[in-house]
């Protein structure tokens, strides 16, 4: 880019052509490129190289995933078989979300009253970390998930795992660990499938020790951060819906012990 | 400053700036058809929302749930009020551009009371549906209809307010043969807020029948 | 022209040959008495716009011929975006192209010397004259186009047209006549070209617009008539409303662009924007003022 | 040659005689009641300039809680009010009062007018916006700042979800600002197309001039939808109704539809003005006139149209049918041509003439880079499967920040310091301002280009929070170092500016060499702007020996001096022919209470009082009638008298 200096020679017009061509011809051009590429794109994402056999239906609630597969219900992990395409049914319990893989998939949101869904293939087994893309209010940030991508062996000793009834406990903590959970306001928001724990607000905790992180990815599933959870998971994940629980030390011991035998 | 400007040239020298009527569009005429065009624009929003909510989330079923069809007469009396108070409007306005002070009263006046009578009759609708058949806490239906129509009514109280402060005006003689845009502004504002309640009319009476 | 219409929904196809070379033949004719007006037009005094006015004007009644020709009828029937399409044309591609061949005076000229004394006596009476006065009051224009074009594609007059074809060449007949009627309004070398006819164009397009939207987003078929109830007629219907929404409302932009070059370059002409270069040499002006002048 | 003395010479002696008819009062009682559109756009600038301080703030706050991962520099709550108000109030109360404040004051100006068509209605436009703004940005001190993002989908921001006042603040705060757009836009049009200057055809319309005026049309199309919109969720929210209630019948979609067909034009309702000052700096220090006049004429013209057509791609992952998608994506695509057309005018102009660098052109130099960058993503993002992936991430913030900040705020400061001299009579520093530009440049992309990297690798937008070891904290830590260089910037031209309000030097009456009119009247203006009317012969009038020499030539001339009263001249819509002189009304207390009758019905809402509300309303309502009452007679009678003598 040469500035004239020098001489007054500017020019009093002209210009006009350049800017037609520049400006408007040659991006026309482009744009249609780029048009016909999109259109391409976008037939290809439109249907699962192969047809999916298997559909999940995730449900958002603020802040977590609700992930039902045809035989049982768990939350905030979805299971998928490597090398094959599941089709994902999206809806909401509240408020509009959105589901999003970043590796696995481009996002769809979860509308009231809306039925939409997208489809999942992983090409290699792993772990995918998913989170909700629409805000959805104080924890929106605490809203991820994880896909996990197991080789079909894998995912159907999984399937068959999670369809059976929570497992009763063997030690005597465990058992009055159940005790406190069936006795305490847990059962009335969460269900442990093979117990009278019924309640629909909450996650199903039927497998939770199977499950990698508590309260929709905020903490990993240890003993530890487990106690702190019951006790007051609102210094965890400020603003989530969990009041906090005030139990007796031995009873909040006795609590994370069954709990993590739900595997 | 000798004497006024204007005048002298407009005796020396008759430019376009110095003719005794004004040409062209004043900026009042101007400002009203944009805010008119806004106003409309909002309308056109709420009846895009209501054949929304009609079309897109709602079955064949309309108006949704228990409500029955909206009942025509007062509509159509309400229409035939307001399309014909659009009537003496024009005669009060042709009235005063001649100078005639008392067409012009006697226009505006009847304006005025057929849009209040409008207002009467769609006070005693509202009064017949909230107690009888359902409010705007009802359902969607519910509140897009209160608030189609009352927005509407909401235009047409600020035009009998406006009409009052014509008929005052013209009464007191503020307005004249040479002064009289006021008339042809406020009633653009009129006419337009008819020609409104027809489509309204169309949309929430007639074609909810369909 | 419309002769060629009344094979709409003629079932057997061998029928469509008739009315084919009707519709042809009628056009031609057409175009025949159009360019002889033009060519006597021409002798009378030489102006330059009909060498373009004419290449319009045939090209409008080619696409109108295209559009309408039998052997179409039959897939715009079968097709929901197919139908939509034609009527884009009839009403975005073929109206202003015959608006812009403005046949009115070729037409008059194309005829005996005594026929032309009698329409131009009728012309002249009074009636008549304030009828076309009021004919190019754009808001009436506008809103009887509006009007027009809405009205036909509510579901009772939509069906209507699909099932008597007595209906439909009406429909077509008054789709071509606003139209034409609409973007003489617009193009006419009397018309003053100003900024307003884009608001014109516009206003217009608003309808299609409107009902491209309603179609788009409708979740059940509007017009069981054109396309039944299966789970194919919601996607043809999203097809119909997209085509008269985003490639009809380009076609209309792109009219629209024109409308304001061809406005600017007609200010231009009246008054000349004039190009005046900044006083020559690297500018004195641009720099801060001194402590001097501040003082000062 | 018509010399800079021979004009002030024969402005001299008219601008006696219009002196004493301009004058306004000056104090408390003039600040109340002033009708004069350069204080107004002053005010509207310093007002909206507050604004961009607070919200700015609030991003820095916000990147000081982002800097580290798991950090607790504030609540998850306070965060969401943060980004709501940033979002609002940037969108809002800053970009759009800002260059309608440039409007204001420049509209006059530049037209050769002596007044906007309605002064009152400026003044009442201007009390109302701040009036909305104060209440807008107050809120966050009563804990009470809307919380539910600044496009506010519902369901989310129905009562049920969201309770306490914040989002009644918004919904009822926006309408109060949308009443003041509106008017605001109706008065921008209305002034352009009746004020002005004879002989401005709209072929000799300065492009500035132009794109407010597209702009404003925009607003007058596309604010109903919104305003609708923000009825509706107030009456869900606070009086049961339903209409995006899923349970009753409402539809949570209708909202999106209804805010994007806004908010798709107010992209462009925001960074078409600032374009127009960039079109308005870059032929002065071209040296030359603009390339392609018509072209960018008619490229702005085209964008204000197609805006309205593309705001599905706001909504392109909420499961619109996949053909619909298709269409919609070709649309967005169409969209940008027209700005190629505008920035290859502005590239034509700079190659074709002598480019002199001073500090408005740096900043418009700054802007070319950017905003090129903000183009290129605008353009992914009418890719639907990019959006898809990209969507509601900090790709899209990124993307936003490059076009808005880049095609907004690079202009607007370029504009202050081009017009500055004009605004205040004082000049700002120049080392000072290439400082700031500096370090703005670099603070900018320091701050938001990682945010297309950390976009790309997965991180959500409007997250309070996020977990370590997902590759995001680096370009989190450069992002908010990037923040605070970018603040340190902006504070310099702030300093920059209060410097030399304090000691600047003064300013010439053209210190570029400017093309427009308004570096025909002093620095700053007289009150009446134009002694003398001038006779506008080209687009470029300043730099035009014919429309120079009107301003000598009609010294005498009543119809160019119009010293009778009041006056201003009113022209032809297209063609800018004399029709007819129009009184301006006198300064006046009715705008503000007028405005203040809506305020408090709006504060009165809010806070749940119906009665004192009505009050409020019935206020507003006397305002106008005192405000519209026809005066025709007395000056009918007048006139008679005036005729006599």
């Amino acid at each position: 880019l040469v500035l004239r200096r020098g001489p007054d020679v500017r020019p009093r017009r002209g210009g006009e052509r350049v800017v037609l061509i520049a400006g408007a011809v040659v991006p026309t051009l482009i744009l249609i490129g780029t048009y016909v590429a999109t259109l391409g794109v976008m037939g290809a994402n439109r249907e699962p190289p192969q047809p999916a056999e298997l559909t999940v239906e995730v449900v958002g609630h603020d802040w977590w995933w609700e992930v039902r597969y045809p035989d049982f219900l768990t939350a905030n992990e979805i299971h998928i078989p490597v090398g094959r395409a599941v089709h994902v049914q999206l809806r909401t319990a509240d408020v509009v979300h959105s589901f999003w893989v970043p590796s696995l998939t481009s996002k769809r949101d979860l509308i009231p009253n809306q039925d939409n869904d997208l489809w999942l293939l992983a090409d290699e087994a792993g772990e995918y970390r998913g989170q909700c893309a629409e805000f959805c209010g104080a924890q929106h940030a605490g809203m991820a998930f994880l896909v996990v991508a197991q080789p079909a062996a894998e995912f159907d000793a999984w399937l068959a795992d999670q369809a059976a009834p929570a497992r009763t406990p063997t030690d005597a903590v465990a058992a009055r660990g159940q005790q406190v959970f069936e006795s305490a306001s847990c059962a009335s928001c969460h269900t442990i499938r093979g117990t009278t724990a019924d309640g629909v607000v909450g996650p199903n905790l039927t497998h939770f020790g199977s499950r990698q992180y508590l309260g929709a990815g905020a903490a990993p599933n240890d003993p530890g951060w487990l106690g702190g959870w019951i006790a007051n998971s609102q210094t965890v994940k400020p603003g989530n819906l969990m009041p906090p629980q005030p139990l007796a030390p031995e009873d909040l011991t006795a609590l994370i012990a069954y709990l993590e035998t739900l595997e | 400053m000798s004497a006024p400007a204007t005048v002298t040239s407009a005796a020396t020298r008759p430019r376009a700036v110095a003719r005794e009527v004004p040409a062209g569009r004043r900026p009042g005429w101007w400002g009203m058809v944009l805010t008119l065009v806004t106003d409309v624009a909002a309308f056109a929003a709420l009846l895009a929302a209501y054949f929304y909510v009609r079309f897109v989330t709602t079955g064949a079923d309309w108006p949704p749930g228990d409500i029955a069809d909206p009942k025509l007469l007062k509509a159509w009396i309400m229409t035939a009020l307001l399309v014909t108070s659009s009537a003496p409007l024009v005669f009060a306005d042709l009235g005063i551009k001649k100078g005639r002070r008392g067409r012009l009263l006697v226009g505006v006046g009847l304006t005025l009371l057929l849009g209040a009578a409008f207002l009467y009759v769609q006070y005693s609708e509202y009064t017949e549906k909230l107690t009888t058949e359902f409010t705007p806490q009802t359902n969607a239906y519910g509140s897009l209809f209160f608030v189609i129509t009352g927005f509407h009514g909401l235009h047409v109280v600020l035009g009998v307010l406006t009409m009052l402060v014509v008929f005052v005006a013209g009464a007191t003689g503020r307005i004249t043969r040479k002064h009289h845009a006021v008339v042809r502004i406020a009633g653009l504002y009129w006419h337009t807020v008819g020609a409104v309640w027809v489509f309204i009319f169309a949309s929430l009476y007639l074609a909810a029948q369909l | 022209m419309h002769g060629g219409l009344l094979a709409h929904g003629a079932a057997e196809p061998g029928s469509t040959l008739g009315p084919t070379v009707a519709l042809v033949g009628v056009a031609a004719a057409v175009v025949a008495v159009y360019l002889a007006g033009v060519a006597r037009l021409r002798d009378a005094s030489p102006c330059s716009s009909w060498s373009w006015r004419r290449y319009a004007f045939v090209a409008g009644v080619a696409v109108l011929v295209a559009v309408l020709l039998p052997p179409v009828e039959p897939v715009v029937e079968d097709s929901f975006p197919a139908h939509m399409t034609q009527h884009v044309v009839l009403l975005l591609v073929a109206a202003p192209l015959l608006a812009l061949g403005a046949p009115g005076l070729p037409f008059l000229l194309a005829l005996p010397r005594r026929w032309r004394h009698r329409v131009a006596v009728v012309r002249a009476a009074g009636p008549v004259r304030r009828g076309r006065a009021l004919a190019t009051v754009p808001v009436l224009v506008v809103a009887v186009h509006a009007a027009v074009v809405s009205a036909w594609h509510l579901p009772v007059l939509y069906d209507a047209a699909l099932t008597s074809t007595a209906v439909h060449v009406t429909e077509h007949a008054a789709f071509l006549a606003v139209g034409w009627w609409f973007w003489s309004l617009v193009t006419l070398p009397t018309a003053q070209l100003d900024g307003r006819a884009v608001l014109y164009v516009v206003a217009s397009g608003l309808p299609m617009n409107l009902l491209g939207a309603v179609l788009t987003f409708a979740p059940r078929p509007l017009y069981p008539a054109q396309t039944g109830t299966g789970p194919d007629a919601l996607t043809e219907q999203q097809l119909a409303g997209l085509l008269m929404w985003v490639p009809a409302g380009v076609v209309s932009l792109v009219l629209c662009a024109v409308l304001v070059l061809l406005w600017l370059r007609r200010l231009e002409r009246e008054s000349p924007a004039g190009v005046p270069l900044p006083p020559p040499g690297v500018p004195a002006e641009i720099r801060v003022a001194t402590r001097e002048e501040v003082q000062r | 040659m018509t010399t800079l003395e021979e004009r002030k010479a024969a402005e001299a002696a008219v601008g006696e005689q219009l002196e004493p008819i301009w004058e306004e009062s000056g104090g408390l009682r003039g600040w109340f009641t002033t009708v004069d559109h350069k204080k107004i756009g002053r005010r509207y600038m310093v007002t909206a300039g507050l604004f961009f301080t607070v919200a700015g703030l609030e991003a820095v706050v916000m990147r000081t809680q982002l800097a580290r991962a798991q950090l607790d520099v504030v609540s998850p709550d306070l965060y969401n009010q943060l980004f709501t108000l940033h979002g609002t109030t940037m969108i809002f109360f800053f970009a759009t009062p800002m260059l309608f404040g440039f409007g204001n004051y420049l509209f006059p100006l530049m037209l050769g007018a002596r007044d906007m068509a309605f002064p009152r209605l400026n003044a009442f436009g201007y009390w109302a916006f701040a009036s909305a703004g104060l209440l807008m940005t107050s809120s966050l001190l009563f804990g009470a700042a809307p919380n539910g993002g600044w496009f506010a989908y519902v369901p989310l921001n129905e009562e049920q979800y969201l309770p306490g006042a914040g989002m009644d603040v918004y919904s009822l705060g926006l309408l109060l600002l949308g009443i003041s757009t509106t008017v605001g836009g109706i008065n921008f049009i209305v002034t352009a197309l009746t004020m002005r200057a004879p002989g401005m055809s709209l072929n000799r319309v300065p492009v500035f001039v132009w794109a407010l005026v597209v702009t404003s049309f925009m607003v007058v199309f596309a604010l109903p939808p919104l305003n609708v919109a923000n009825l509706m969720l107030f009456l869900d929210r606070r009086y049961g109704f339903h209409f995006f209630d899923p349970s009753a019948g409402g539809d949570p979609i209708l909202w999106q539809h209804l805010f994007w067909l806004f908010g798709h034009p107010d992209v462009y309702i925001i960074v078409l003005p600032a374009l127009g000052i960039v079109s308005a700096i870059v032929p002065t220090f071209s040296r030359r006139p603009i390339a392609a006049y018509p072209l960018i004429v008619l490229a702005t013209i085209g964008t204000g149209v197609i805006s309205f057509g593309v705001w599905v791609h706001h909504m392109f992952a909420t499961g619109l049918p996949q053909l619909s998608l298709s269409f919609f994506s070709a649309a967005s695509l169409i969209v940008t041509i027209p700005s190629g057309i505008q920035y290859f005018s502005w590239l034509m102009t700079i190659v074709l003439g002598r480019l002199v660098v001073r500090t408005p052109m740096l900043w418009i130099l700054g802007f070319l880079v950017v905003f090129v960058a903000g183009g290129v993503t605008g353009v992914m993002f009418a890719v639907v499967p990019f959006d898809q992936q990209t969507t509601d991430s900090y790709f899209i913030v990124a993307h936003f920040h490059y076009v808005l900040f880049g095609g907004a705020v690079f202009p607007i400061v370029a504009g202050i310091y081009y017009w500055f001299g004009k605004f205040t009579g004082r000049m700002l520093s120049e080392k000072l301002g290439r400082w700031s530009f500096w370090l703005v440049f670099v603070g900018f992309n320091a701050t938001f280009f990682p945010m297309h990297v950390v976009g790309l690798l997965g991180m959500p937008r409007r997250n309070y929070t996020y977990q370590s070891g997902l590759g995001w904290d680096g370009l989190n830590l450069v992002e908010t170092i990037g923040a605070y260089v970018l603040t340190v910037g902006l504070a310099l031209t702030l300093f920059n500016i209060a410097r030399a309000l304090r000691s600047g030097p003064a300013a010439p009456e053209n210190p570029w060499g400017g093309d427009t009119l308004e570096w025909a009247t002093a620095s700053p203006p007289q009150d009446y702007n134009f002694p003398v009317v001038p006779t506008v012969h080209s687009l470029h009038p300043m730099w035009d020996e014919k429309t120079l020499a009107t301003m000598v030539r009609d010294e005498d001339d009543p119809e160019r001096t119009l010293t009778d009263g009041k006056q201003a001249l009113r022209t032809s819509d297209l063609d800018g022919v004399p029709e007819h002189v129009v009184e301006l009304p006198e300064e006046t207390v009715v705008p503000l209470v007028t405005a203040g009758g809506l305020f408090v019905a709006t504060l009165a809402l809010v806070l749940g009082a119906p009665v004192v509300a009505a009050s409020g309303g019935l206020l507003t309502v006397v305002g106008l009638v005192v405000w519209h009452w026809p005066r025709a007679a007395r000056q009918e009678a007048q006139e008679a008298q005036e005729a006599q003598a």
